[in-house]
């Protein structure tokens, strides 16, 4: 299924590294509009850690091909782009935003776990950083999410809308492609069923306190981890994100 | 008054007044009025920066911004908790920033248009306001100084990273320095409009200075702006927009043009290019987040009854 | 004030032709998301109409410079743009669009019809042309404001916020700068003055039927068709508008 | 009954039914459903074009798909009007389809992620359903059949823009070419499914043939639209996402790998890549149209009471 040049650890930094990006604009889309005063400082810490984890993963992914970072980030079009569908979700209202970002740290976290134990040093390196400040951002979300169930009717009826609309692309990252079989086999990265049971018990208990009931159907959207069919949301993310290098090519900022 | 005669001696000794001292009536409403307002700032300062966020032109760049905009955030946190020593809540300050009542500053009314826009908030705009704050960390309220002693130390950060942007800019292709021109062109204005109007004409100048909320005159932090931030100028190469500006060797200072003091009151009135949007942004951020609000608000008052419950 | 290069008449295309681009743009975003059906189609027919008035426009603007009017539309930054502010203000909900297009008709038909009699044939020609599609968008529009105007409390309520907000963006059209004055002079295109009584008596007109009232204030706001302080939101237009073109430099489509 | 037999009589003479025309509940009910379905496919079917109206790459591109989204909104209005003939009112329509109980062609479920998939929708989506509704300008309801002639004209002349897009790209740059290939890849198995699961699996046939509300087999058009299409993609230089794919002389025609069924179900049960986007783009444009709708049948009533006032 994978063409000889196959490399597995661009390929793996790719994948993470377009995650925290892409989720990364997505929170900073929220600067100086958020509910609270410490909800506006809150987003932006995880936007900057997750841009900061994107500039590692980044480098890593352009290193064989002698990209940077950034031109990874700002000349790709969108179905170049290796991001979970979930990442790419508009933020909808905060609710929306609180809940992708817990579904996503739940499989985030688990997966970092994994890679810190990557047969490839490089890979190691970067999620050890990285997990320490996912702990965090899951630490956080969950939070919320359980205090937005919790709060009232109205929050209670939003954050299960939330979780509803959210769900069909919560999966993916769950579903072994080929990309993941053959990281795992090469010990680069865990397999999704190996993340799964971390996952699901996180999800299980944070959903569970906050009283919100998962949704029954296993039925997950795919096409954004590898690249066959992104949502339409990506590509109007990106003609802003990358509009200043589109317009003034070479130069330097 | 004797209490009064004995808190202008504390003042006049340079003291500090702390929160649960004694103050004038008119003492606290000023304090009050000039931090909401400076907090206000920080607050609806976000905006213009946060413009460019997602159309930041490298990952660093953008982790640079957000983190200045985060910052900005943080100030206004300080400040808020400093005003709330006063006796007013943050959200009274804000239902009165949403009302009209309370003003921020009129800088944060024009766009941020280009690139180069966030380079001159930096370098004019931080600048001009470093310029307003610093006295200010001597000024009498405790929690005031404090406050400002935290933020100065980040916005001079601020400000070297906005020259740095302009250097790049500057220095860049033929589009990036006309970009550069063209934000000091828009912003150079609006900077010296930042110390307000001349004193001269400043009605509460004299017993805001009395009493150490005030230190400096506005024409004098003005002509210090003028001075410091001339020469970086043409360090970069680009032109003030100011036909008259010349040195002064008398003086050992800049002469140069007033800004437009119409539209300055124009803006303060809400006629700034973007005065309507930031009010609509800010306002919807409020009505938004609501239920965010109140849901947070119920889950700590059931956290806290579950808890009691069980004792 | 006006450099020795000043070329009026592609000064005054390029300010004719920006208005119609950029509101064409705008109402085209309104695809597929109208309050009825008819309103669907009369919407696509009205931004129809202004990008096919924009291609015009641009294509004599761009004359003297050896430009296409895709050139001039897709390879300006917003600073080069010489459309009004009130063209460039985002759509908001239906009575805010229905209002910006009944202050801009009632502007645009005064003015098309004054440039009929230009000095300039390239220029009475094409205002021939657009005035006759300009004459039908008036119409349209002020039976609109007539009718939400009229219509229910809350119709009316949202129709007078909807003026109330626009106000300050829709005089820059009518207070004469360099430009303007040069243009006059010239024979070129009829002075703001000259068009203002037409735009005034329709609006008394128009908004007097719809039973709203006119603010007081005559403020206006501008920098819009001098291009030297454009509304934050024309770089995000641009931003979607104008993303092809930059990200695949030189392709034709 | 004998009304319903002298009804087929009438249908098998080939004459046309017309609204004050008796005829049988079954029909009537089918034949809403189906003007409906298909109104609501030509409303549903702006959004993936709109989707790319302000990011189209000429002036001249963005006026033919601006004009091509209007038809199909005009096509939409043709075909409501024709429903209303049987006594259903578009507002009713509408709540069904906004509640989900009236469908949409599963096409539209899919999102168009390049400008080579504005094309491929012409030439692809649009060419089947020009090879589904041709046959359909003979079908017995006479709104219906009148609807369907003038939607043919435009359709085929959309198709064609729509290959025309194609051509550039096919031929353009090679970042053009690969998005050709792709848009081709995405759109080729949904574009057969167009057609409706085989004949075999598809219930109610045998009744809408007779009753001339359907005239061809799935099958058969699936046949017809991949022999009409496989010759264009290797025109343009692209390859069929195909491997079975291969001319059989003996039939005459391609044999071709089936689509996915599965996806297809799941697709019309809501589970299409931008289903719920879909479904929440025309309830946000129904609900906040609310006003407007209320505001001009208000306004109408009032004219007219004024009119009959002044009588």
């Amino acid at each position: 299924m994978l063409d000889a040049g196959f490399d597995p650890v661009g390929a793996l930094a790719l994948r993470m590294g377009d995650n925290a990006l892409i989720l990364g604009h997505r929170v900073s889309e929220w600067c100086g509009r958020a509910p609270v005063l410490e909800e506006d400082i809150a987003l932006a810490n995880i936007a900057l850690d997750l841009i900061g984890q994107a500039q590692l993963w980044l480098g890593l992914a352009g290193e064989s091909a002698g990209k940077t970072a950034d031109e990874l980030a700002f000349l790709r079009d969108a179905w170049d782009f290796r991001c979970l569908l979930l990442v790419e979700q508009p933020n909808g209202d905060f609710g929306r935003t609180v809940m992708r970002q817990f579904l996503f740290d739940a499989w985030h976290v688990e997966m970092l776990r994994g890679l810190c134990a990557s047969s490839e040093p490089r890979i190691s390196e970067i999620a050890q950083k990285a997990v320490r400040e996912v702990d965090y951002h899951l630490e956080r979300s969950s939070a919320q999410v359980v205090a937005l169930g919790d709060g009232t009717e109205e929050s209670h009826a939003r954050m299960q809308a939330a979780l509803d609309w959210l769900w069909p692309w919560a999966g993916e990252a769950l579903v072994a492609d080929p990309v993941d079989v053959a990281l795992a086999e090469e010990g680069i990265a865990p397999a999704p069923e190996a993340v799964r049971p971390g996952w699901e018990a996180t999800l299980r208990r944070v959903l569970g306190e906050a009283s919100l009931a998962l949704p029954e159907s296993d039925f997950a959207h795919r096409g954004g981890k590898d690249g066959k069919r992104h949502s339409e949301a990506l590509g109007h993310l990106l003609t802003q994100m990358q509009w200043l290098q589109r317009a003034y090519p070479g130069a330097t900022w | 008054s004797p209490q009064e005669a004995a808190f202008q001696d504390r003042i006049d000794a340079g003291e500090t007044i702390e929160p649960q001292d004694w103050m004038p009536e008119g003492y606290r409403k000023t304090l009050i009025r000039q931090i909401g307002q400076h907090a206000h700032s920080e607050i609806v300062g976000q905006l213009p920066e946060g413009n460019w966020i997602t159309r930041a032109p490298t990952l660093e760049r953008k982790a640079i911004l957000l983190a200045k905009v985060q910052d900005e955030a943080g100030h206004g946190l300080y400040l808020y908790c400093a005003a709330e020593t006063l006796g007013i809540s943050r959200d009274d300050m804000t239902e009165q920033l949403l009302s009209g009542r309370m003003k921020y500053s009129s800088i944060f009314n024009y766009p941020t248009l280009s690139w180069a826009d966030i380079g001159a908030v930096g370098w004019l705009v931080d600048g001009a306001a470093i310029m307003n704050q610093v006295p200010l960390q001597r000024t009498s309220y405790g929690p005031y100084s404090r406050a400002m002693i935290r933020i100065c130390k980040e916005e001079s950060f601020h400000q070297r990273q906005g020259f740095d942007i302009m250097m790049k800019m500057a220095k860049g292709t033929e589009a990036q320095r006309r970009m550069a021109q063209d934000a000091l062109d828009r912003f150079w204005y609006p900077s010296l409009m930042m110390f307000g109007p001349s004193d001269a004409e400043s009605v509460h100048s004299a017993q805001n200075m009395a009493w150490r909320i005030k230190i400096n005159g506005n024409d004098e932090l003005r002509q210090k702006f003028v001075d410091q931030t001339v020469p970086q100028a043409e360090y970069l190469g680009l032109t003030v927009p100011d036909e008259k500006l010349a040195w002064n060797e008398e003086k050992g200072g800049y002469d140069f043009s007033e800004p437009d003091w119409e539209e300055f009151f124009a803006v303060l009135k809400g006629q700034g290019p973007e005065s309507a949007e930031r009010m609509k942004a800010r306002r919807d951020a409020w009505e938004e987040g609501q239920w965010v609000r109140d849901a947070m608000s119920a889950h700590a008052a059931k956290k806290a009854a579950r808890r009691e419950a069980a004792e």
